[in-house]
């Protein structure tokens, strides 16, 4: 009998049908990726087969069967019994997923006496072992930390041991990486292979990124609205795909080695930082976390900012945007030192969740710019707004929809559409295209240099899959503790990385190629090791 | 192609297109208990405004004595079973002075819930400027206004309105008077609440988002802070009705409230409070009044608070006209599809 | 008229025996007990117990209770031929708790206390009859002492009055009589321990009074006071109680709230409703009368209250019963057609001048309104305190608007706070022409009753002025002269009462009702007495055994 | 630990410029309140000379400021008074003597307030435990019965006055059922038994006046984290429901409460007025709505002051209970 066997599932949130009559199933010890644009369907799946869509309303249908619980069956204590202990999950967003009130340790030794009934000092000797497993130093030392104490991708490996604790026969990984950079992504996506490798447990991995579920998994399968696209081994699907939107889905994976089309860049300068500071917090808590910051951004140009977790490049894009005061040196717009915020210099922000009035329609907040500007004609606004969120890959119909009804990905347009709104001369992106998959990634990027060609856009582009953002920019700088290690045109950092930092990123880049990908994991292991 | 999506999405649109306020009543509709609280408070407040036509279809008003229907020698108890109830009277007289009961109660609401509802309105205003005001301003602004703030919050709110109210001349209209007093001296915790959420709504990306649209700090205020400060106002003031008629009862009782004769609930509870064992009607009906107005105040916050949030419209299972829309999704996606088949090509 | 009370104790053996703790259950504490800062009467119950005077009440049920008796002195005073000097000799025997005599020096020691600016809060006479007291400061400021009060020895005390006062004796029970020996003068201190010559001596006083304990007071002798039984040991009094808990707990009467009583807690209307369905309960309850009229106030100073016929309106008008109703219903309240109280030791005539019947005279009064030129009704502002006391408060206000309703009479009432109420109404200058006032005995005699509301030359024009009709007619000054001059008592109550009379006939005031006292006991209580003259139990006669 | 002395330098400075604030208004206000203070002190038949003299004892004559900056010295230098026979001394911090009784205010304070804290401290545990636990079901077992029978009876209790409250349950209680002792203050040091049994009941009443507030708020943000991802978490690795609402939702959920609790301390007094009065506590609150109506300027004064002192302190003691329960907070 296989570990997960799941036959023509249905969900339906009210009239929506986001999972429609799926079909597939997961040996033991297997390893199976959903993979699929934004928004079609993949979380619904990964949620349904803990049964975690029981009482919020959704419509599940179908039959679900995980490691011999029938799910939709199940009375809510068998339920509990699955959840955890025979299949466990590794939420999407490592930052809220934990209890900010309790030690990571405690948390995960609940999780264990849940399931075991065991002592209390036994949970917490085993929270310390899989906290340790999965290579958290100091483990005992640092089960006592509280979440807000780790760092995104020391909390990502507490989530991960967290569902170790109990030794799952299923591990159901919700975009693991999506949120953690590409050095600290490689690390996850290969703590999971280690231990795929070691335990033999069944691993489900939901990701719209193609490169990280080449890296990962035997099999593939290709989710579109709800339906299944294709199925089969991963070099097959990877290798010689039999669906066209699976080879459109490739084909619009970027490359690290492509050459960018020349953007339309000029000498003249719009936007300038010079010396910029930014410290947090006073005294002893005193942080700087963007330090002498200088760069310069022309009309027509795409600036790439890359750098790990932590780097600073939030905080810089919100001080040129002009959303943070610096604590030293200055912004120039046009030569003209510049405070406040101008409506000319826009942002594109990293978290597609907040960045959206939960309380307003998506249609109204992309108005927004146009109503600040006087814009009073209803008619023009809903035609312009209609256009901006065609132009982003929205449907223009879902003007009144509610951020809570877009996926993560569909979000971000949304976003960008806002800030195109404006008519701006410079956008800041911070990962704008991080949470959107290949696909859609691919037309962001092909509309956002579209609109720097028309335009004269220039574009900041903080993001940290280089790929991408070698695919956008001239130049390139990358940021490390703050402070700008190295800056350049973007084929001379890439091709000749003077930096060793910016030589470990680039090694850490997934590859489409399982093969390469297998080489990479032991180039980076060696890495690691000297 | 695209400007052909244009089109149809534009004669679509107003099938799918609810605006938010069409939206809300969408979602508060589908609440049943809010809906029937709402209806009560509504028929509270009608009785309220209609009281003199109530009054005048039972033939009784509030002031008039009618000492014939007590007995003096036990004290004024009301003469008759159940306080005196009769086709005269329907809800019985009270003691001692006989006069009417039900045109006391429905005069009393009146007073009881324009007070109430006139404090409340000024507690949230003020609260609610004050909090958001001191979140969104510099230290200094927000220093002052916080200290004010705690000023508010420290005083003893009976007193103050004790000794304010001793010092207006008693020509002012009295409700009035007490709605503002009561209004002005007791806004501290709403205050704060503001405050608190709008420090926490203000960090937030969209926040950030409509700055960046160029609106005015005003219009950020109103569009962007408001909508999510109400829940936890609207919780709180929801309370506050009940506590402003309450501390209205007690300005009554220490004389300084409205005068009499004009009854309000307040003061018919005060004074109805040692009558329990001997007349209970006359305590049991203002008491009841109030009960099920705070009741149906606090439903209907709570649905309104639902109502208010889009999220909840699944739990609800309200649509938001997804049909028509999931047809022109299909439109959409065949012709999407056709393009990109087109481009591989 | 007055009926005697009827509580009885509880049955069986109801003779009074000595021992045991009275509880007493009050709602004002007893914050001032300082004998030079009392008004009332002897000072109230618990004060009486503590201090002894040179005369006191006569401590008997109804009328008997309002004669004056001696008590420190032998007699009640030995007036000159013209009433202004008046002696006093004390008996013999009389020690202090501390076992040192008293002296008639430690008397006038306690009267010159009470003119210190520090102690003020006793009643106006001393300073008003005693010859040249008007500026004097006190012993504190002023150590000559008043020379109007010789101590010829340690026994004898004379007094020297400005004007013949034949109810001396009766000012001589106030506790300003108290002797107060001048080397435990503690000044404002003093009431926290006043020096006992009494029964009983202060053993605990928490809070400023709020919780008094009393015991007995060894070097007292029954011997020397025949008004005073003390039957119990100890006397616990606690107070700042709300009213409505006090009588439920003597209702009750669990514990030690068997042996209560409540010295300042009337019955209300609710509880009377439930303790007259109540046999046992109604057994418990005692009533009594104090010399009190409620009434309504005219200024003639304030249009249209100039015409006596508007007043005369008003006062057919007038329903007493809706307003007794609001008083508390007729158990609690007699109608009052007469400004004295109904009780023969004020001189009661029972006229009845202006009869507006229980319910009012709608029709005599509209035809006097239209004589005095308002046909079509008036409009007029009834002032009234917003204090819930059942005097003067709202209730009673509106009961009066009510009742000139339908005599075409519109009233606006003006609700003020009590100490503004106070500093408004009884001030010349901002006198309204028509409020709620009320007036109590400070001895049951007209004199006190009349004279500071009706004698012309008690009008005061920079401070508190009772005369508030601003009445000031030679023949009624005259006559109250004329009645002071009088020490057989007897004879001036009859020439009050005809004052009375003579001065109802002008209309300036419309009595409203008499306040009756109604008070529970607790079930193991002896030995009731309730006086005419307080209308309250006397706890110096109350047994517990 | 220097932040949290910085932390305590801060909200002293703060707290005493609140105070002094305070007094200042409550200085104007009384200052224009009609009554005249040296006659009610007096006596209602003092002749115009004898209200002088009491109007000079008291220093009512001179100009408010006057007057205020005498208040200040008292506070921080103490003063001297007249007692007719010797000359008393009133220690800083001295709040002045009361206009009616002549007492220090200090001593009125410090002799009723173990009164009203015994009393406000012991409702707040009761309505912190009844409101918080109302609150806590009434988000996770929404509709069941005894969710709907306690969220009714906390409603009852905000919509019916304490007055009515306090007085039906004691009839019922101590007059009827004879369970407890009608309420009479024993001070703690006496007899700790008897201190709480004689409580009991002011307690209940308080408690039901106030339970509803916290009842409502603690179900609002326990529906809030309960909607949190951390919770998500929880449910989908098995763990109960009582712990995921015990453990994981309530501890997010308490912070307002706490914070509201802080600033109900100070509104909460108008209820302890009412219930002191009623149950013959001789607390504060009792004293100070009497000195408000004889215009006893020092004891108002005072109090406020005492009331508002502990409203602040509470505000204090809720942000550092704060800072414990949640490590991300940095007290400023
Ligand atoms: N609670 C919900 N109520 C209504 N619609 C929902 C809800 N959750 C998801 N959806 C809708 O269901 C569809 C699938 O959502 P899901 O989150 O499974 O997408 P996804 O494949 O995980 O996307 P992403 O890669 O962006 O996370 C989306 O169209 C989304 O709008
Ligand atoms: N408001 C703030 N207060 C205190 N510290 C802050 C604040 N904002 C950012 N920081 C700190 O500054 C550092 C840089 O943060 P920033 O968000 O700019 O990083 P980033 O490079 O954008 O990281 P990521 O890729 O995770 O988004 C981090 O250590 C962060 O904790
Ligand atoms: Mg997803
Ligand atoms: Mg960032």
């Amino acid at each position: 009998m296989s570990l997960v066997q799941v036959t023509d599932l249905t969900v339906e949130f009210g009239d929506l049908r986001a999972v429609d009559g799926l079909t597939f199933e997961l040996e033991r010890g297997a390893a199976l990726a959903l993979v699929g644009e934004s928004g079609s369907g993949k979380s619904t799946v990964a949620s349904a087969l803990l049964g975690l869509h029981r009482g919020t309303g959704a419509g599940v249908g179908g039959s679900i069967e995980v490691a011999g619980t029938d799910v939709q069956r199940a009375s809510d204590e068998e339920l509990r019994r699955l959840r955890g202990a025979k299949a466990a999950m590794v939420f999407q967003d490592p930052l809220s997923s934990l209890d900010p009130y309790y030690a990571i340790g405690d948390q995960i030794a609940e999780v264990h006496r849940v399931h075991t009934g065991g002592s209390r000092r036994a949970a917490r000797a085993r929270a310390v072992e899989v906290l340790d497993r999965v290579g958290i130093p100091d483990a005992a030392r640092r089960s006592r930390y509280r979440p807000h104490e780790f760092s995104g991708g020391m909390r990502q490996r507490a989530l991960i041991a967290m569902a170790l604790a109990c030794e799952p026969q299923l591990l159901i990984a919700d975009e693991p990486t999506t949120a953690l950079d590409v050095t600290v992504q490689a690390q996850i996506l290969d703590l999971l292979h280690t231990l795929r490798e070691e335990t033999g447990m069944g691993l489900l991995l939901v990701t719209h990124d193609v490169g990280v579920a080449a890296e990962s998994v035997d099999e593939v399968l290709v989710m579109r609205h709800g339906r299944m696209v294709e199925q089969g081994p991963v070099t097959t699907v990877l290798g010689t795909p039999a669906q066209p939107y699976t080879r459109e889905l490739l084909s619009a994976v970027p490359r690290i080695g492509a050459v960018r089309t020349p953007s339309g860049a000029t000498d003249e300068v719009v936007l300038e930082a010079a010396g910029l500071r930014r410290a947090f917090g006073r005294g002893k808590r005193a942080f700087t976390a963007v330090d002498d910051v200088s760069l310069t951004v022309r009309r027509g140009e795409t600036l790439g900012v890359v750098g790990e977790s932590g780097s600073g490049k939030t905080t810089l894009g919100r001080m040129l945007v002009g959303l943070l005061e610096p604590t030293a040196g200055e912004v120039r717009y046009c030569g003209h030192p510049r405070i406040g915020v101008d409506p000319a210099v826009q942002m594109v922000f990293q978290d597609p969740v907040s960045s959206l009035n939960p309380r307003r329609s998506v249609g109204e907040s992309i108005a927004d710019p146009l109503r600040a500007r006087g814009e009073r004609d209803e008619r023009r606004i809903r035609g312009r707004v209609t256009e901006l969120m065609e132009r982003v890959g929205l449907d223009g119909a879902h003007y009144h929809r509610y951020p809570h009804e877009f996926s993560g990905g569909q979000r971000q347009r949304v976003g960008i559409a806002r800030a195109l709104a404006a008519d701006p001369r410079v956008i800041v992106c911070d990962e704008p295209v991080s949470a959107l998959d290949v696909t859609t990634q691919a037309q962001v990027v092909a509309l956002l240099g579209e609109l720097q060609r028309e335009l004269g856009l220039a574009l900041v582009f903080v993001a940290h899959d280089l790929a991408v953002v070698r695919q956008v920019s001239d130049r390139i700088a990358v940021m490390r503790g703050g402070r700008i290690v190295e800056t350049g045109p973007a084929d001379e950092v890439y091709d000749r990385p003077g930096d060793p930092y910016t030589r470990q990123l680039l090694a850490a880049v997934p590859t489409l190629d399982p093969e390469a990908a297998a080489r990479r994991r032991t180039d980076r292991r060696k890495l690691a090791l000297t | 192609m695209s400007k052909a999506l244009v089109a149809t999405q534009a004669s679509e649109a107003p099938a799918s297109g609810a605006s938010g306020a069409r939206q809300f009543w969408r979602r508060l509709r589908a609440q049943r208990a809010a809906m029937v609280a709402a209806g009560t408070v509504a028929l509270l407040v009608l009785v309220a405004l209609a009281a003199p036509l109530l009054t005048a279809l039972e033939g009784q008003d509030p002031t008039t004595y009618h000492s014939a229907l007590v007995d003096s020698a036990r004290g004024g108890v009301p003469i008759g079973s159940l306080s005196g109830i009769s086709s005269d009277h329907w809800l019985g007289v009270e003691p001692q002075t006989g006069r009417d009961l039900f045109a006391r109660l429905v005069h009393g609401a009146r007073v009881s819930l324009g007070v109430a509802l006139a404090a409340t309105t000024v507690q949230v205003v003020l609260g609610v400027v004050v909090g958001v005001t001191a979140a969104l301003g510099n230290r200094w602004v927000d220093q002052l206004l916080s200290r004010a703030t705690d000023i508010i919050v420290a005083m003893p709110l009976i007193i103050m309105a004790l000794a304010l109210l001793a010092v207006v001349p008693s020509g002012f209209p009295r409700p009035v008077l007490v709605s503002l007093i009561i209004g002005f001296v007791a806004w501290g915790t709403i205050g704060k609440i503001a405050r608190a959420a709008t420090l926490s709504l203000k960090n937030l990306d969209h926040v950030a988002a409509a700055r960046l649209s160029g609106w005015s700090t005003w219009r950020i205020a109103r569009r962007e802070l408001l909508p999510g400060l109400a829940a936890p106002v609207i919780t709180y003031a929801a309370l506050m009705v009940p506590s402003n008629i309450a501390i209205e009862a007690s300005l009554s009782f220490l004389g300084v409230g409205v005068k009499p004769p004009t009854p309000s609930w307040g003061q018919m509870l005060t004074s109805a409070n040692v009558w329990y064992q001997a007349a209970p009607q006359y305590l049991l009906l203002p008491a009841g009044a109030l009960f099920v107005t705070v009741l149906a105040l606090t439903v209907l916050s709570d649905g309104v608070r639902t109502a208010l949030d889009p999220r909840a419209a699944s739990r609800l299972r309200v649509g938001t006209g997804r049909r028509q829309e999931a047809q022109a999704n299909a439109v959409a996606e065949t012709a999407k599809t056709n393009a990109v088949q087109e481009a591989g090509s | 008229g007055p009926k005697d009370n009827d509580a009885n104790g509880s049955g069986g053996d109801s003779t009074p025996h000595k021992g045991g703790t009275l509880t007493v259950l009050n709602s004002a504490p007893q914050s001032n007990f300082d004998p030079a800062r009392l008004y009332t009467s002897g000072g109230g119950n618990v004060p009486s117990l503590v201090f002894r005077t040179l005369t006191t009440r006569n401590r008997e049920n109804g009328a008997a209770g309002t004669k004056v008796v001696p008590d420190l002195a032998t007699d009640t005073g030995r007036p000159d031929k013209n009433a202004t000097v008046w002696t006093y000799t004390l008996k013999t025997g009389l020690k202090y708790e501390d076992g040192t005599p008293i002296t008639s020096a430690d008397i006038k020691y306690g009267i010159e206390r009470s003119f210190a600016p520090e102690l003020s809060g006793g009643a106006p006479y001393l300073r008003d009859w005693l010859v040249g007291a008007a500026d004097y400061q006190g012993p504190y400021k002023d150590k000559k002492g008043l020379s109007a009060i010789e101590t010829p020895d340690d026994r004898t005390i004379v007094f020297h009055l400005d004007k013949p006062e034949g109810e001396f004796p009766y000012l001589a029970t106030q506790t300003q009589f108290a002797p107060v020996p001048k080397d435990k003068d503690t000044g404002t201190r003093y009431e926290q321990h006043p020096i006992s010559s009494g029964p009983y001596k202060v053993v605990k006083n928490e809070n400023d009074g709020e919780h008094l304990v009393l015991e007995r007071n060894t070097h007292w002798s029954a011997a020397t006071d025949a008004e005073r039984k003390a039957y119990p040991d100890t006397i616990d009094v606690k107070s700042g109680l709300d009213s409505s808990v006090i009588n439920q707990r003597l209702s009750a009467s669990q514990g030690t709230d068997a042996a209560a009583v409540t010295t300042d807690t009337n019955l209300g209307p609710a509880e009377l409703a439930k303790v007259t369905g109540d046999k046992e309960l109604a057994s418990r309850v005692g009533t009594g009368h104090f010399g009190y009229t409620n009434y309504v106030a005219f200024n003639p100073k304030v249009k249209p209250f100039d015409n006596p016929k508007v007043r005369q309106a008003i006062s057919y008008a007038v329903d007493r019963s809706s307003v007794i109703n609001a008083a508390g219903g007729s158990a609690l309240a007699e109608a009052a057609t007469t400004f004295l109280p109904n009780q023969k030791s004020f001189g009661f005539t029972g006229y009845d001048l202006f009869p507006a019947g229980a319910t009012g005279n709608a029709a005599k009064a509209k035809e006097l309104l239209k004589e005095a030129g308002y046909p079509n009704g008036l409009t007029v502002t009834l002032t009234h305190n917003n204090a819930q006391n059942f005097r003067t408060s709202p209730e009673i206000a509106t009961a009066v608007q009510d009742a000139l309703k339908k005599a075409g009479i519109t009233v606006k009432l003006q609700g003020l706070e009590d100490n503004n109420y106070s500093d408004t109404v009884y001030n010349v200058k901002t006198e309204p022409g028509f409020f709620l006032s009320a007036w109590g005995a400070d001895w049951p005699s007209g004199g006190p009753f009349l004279a500071p509301i009706f004698d012309g030359r008690q009008i005061v024009k920079d401070g508190a002025n009772f005369n508030t009709a601003q009445l000031d007619a030679t023949s009624v000054n005259e006559e109250i002269d004329a009645i002071n001059k009088l020490t057989d008592l007897d004879a001036a109550a009859g020439r009050w009462g005809a004052l009375d009379e003579k001065i109802g006939a002008q209309a300036l005031t419309v009595p409203l009702f008499h306040p009756v006292y109604k008070r529970l006991v607790g079930k193991g209580i002896r030995n009731v007495v309730i006086s005419d003259w307080t209308g309250v139990l006397d706890i110096s006669q109350v047994a517990v055994k | 630990m220097s932040g949290f002395a910085g932390f305590a330098l801060r909200r002293t400075v703060g707290a005493v410029i609140t105070l002094l604030a305070i007094s200042v208004i409550v200085y104007i206000v009384f200052y224009v309140t009609p009554g005249n203070v040296a006659h009610i002190t007096c006596g209602p038949r003092c002749s115009p000379e004898q209200v002088h003299q009491v109007a000079r004892q008291l220093r009512l004559d001179d100009p408010l400021y006057v007057r205020y900056w005498h208040f200040l010295e008292g506070i921080f230098v103490g003063q001297d008074y007249s007692t007719g026979t010797s000359v008393g001394h009133c220690s800083a911090p001295c709040l002045g003597l009361s206009y009616q009784t002549d007492q220090q205010v200090t001593q009125i304070i410090l002799a009723k307030l173990p009164v009203s804290l015994s009393l406000v401290i012991g409702a707040m545990v009761l309505w912190l435990l009844l409101g918080v636990g109302t609150g806590v079901l009434s988000a996770w077992r929404r509709g069941r019965f005894t969710e709907r029978a306690l969220t009714g009876l906390t409603l009852a209790g905000i919509s019916t006055p304490v007055f009515v409250i306090g007085l039906v349950l004691m009839i019922v209680v101590c007059g009827q059922l004879e369970l407890l002792p009608f309420p009479e203050y024993v001070p703690f040091t006496d007899d700790p038994e008897q201190w709480a049994w004689n409580l009991v009941l002011p307690w209940l009443t308080l408690a039901l006046a106030e339970a509803a507030y916290f009842a409502r708020l603690t179900r609002a943000s326990m529906l809030e984290t309960l909607a949190e991802d951390h919770v998500r978490t929880f449910r989908a690795y098995g763990v109960g429901e009582r712990s995921i609402v015990g453990r994981h939702a309530l501890r997010g959920a308490l912070a307002p409460v706490i914070a509201l609790n802080a600033n109900d301390l100070g509104s909460s007094v108008g209820g302890a007025v009412l219930i002191e009065t009623l149950f013959g506590l001789p607390g504060i609150g009792q004293e100070l709505v009497h000195a408000v109506t004889v215009v006893d300027l020092p004891v108002v004064v005072g109090m406020v002051l005492v009331i508002g002192f502990f409203v602040v302190l509470a505000n204090a003691a809720a942000d550092v209970l704060y800072a414990l329960a949640d490590r991300r907070v940095v007290l400023t």
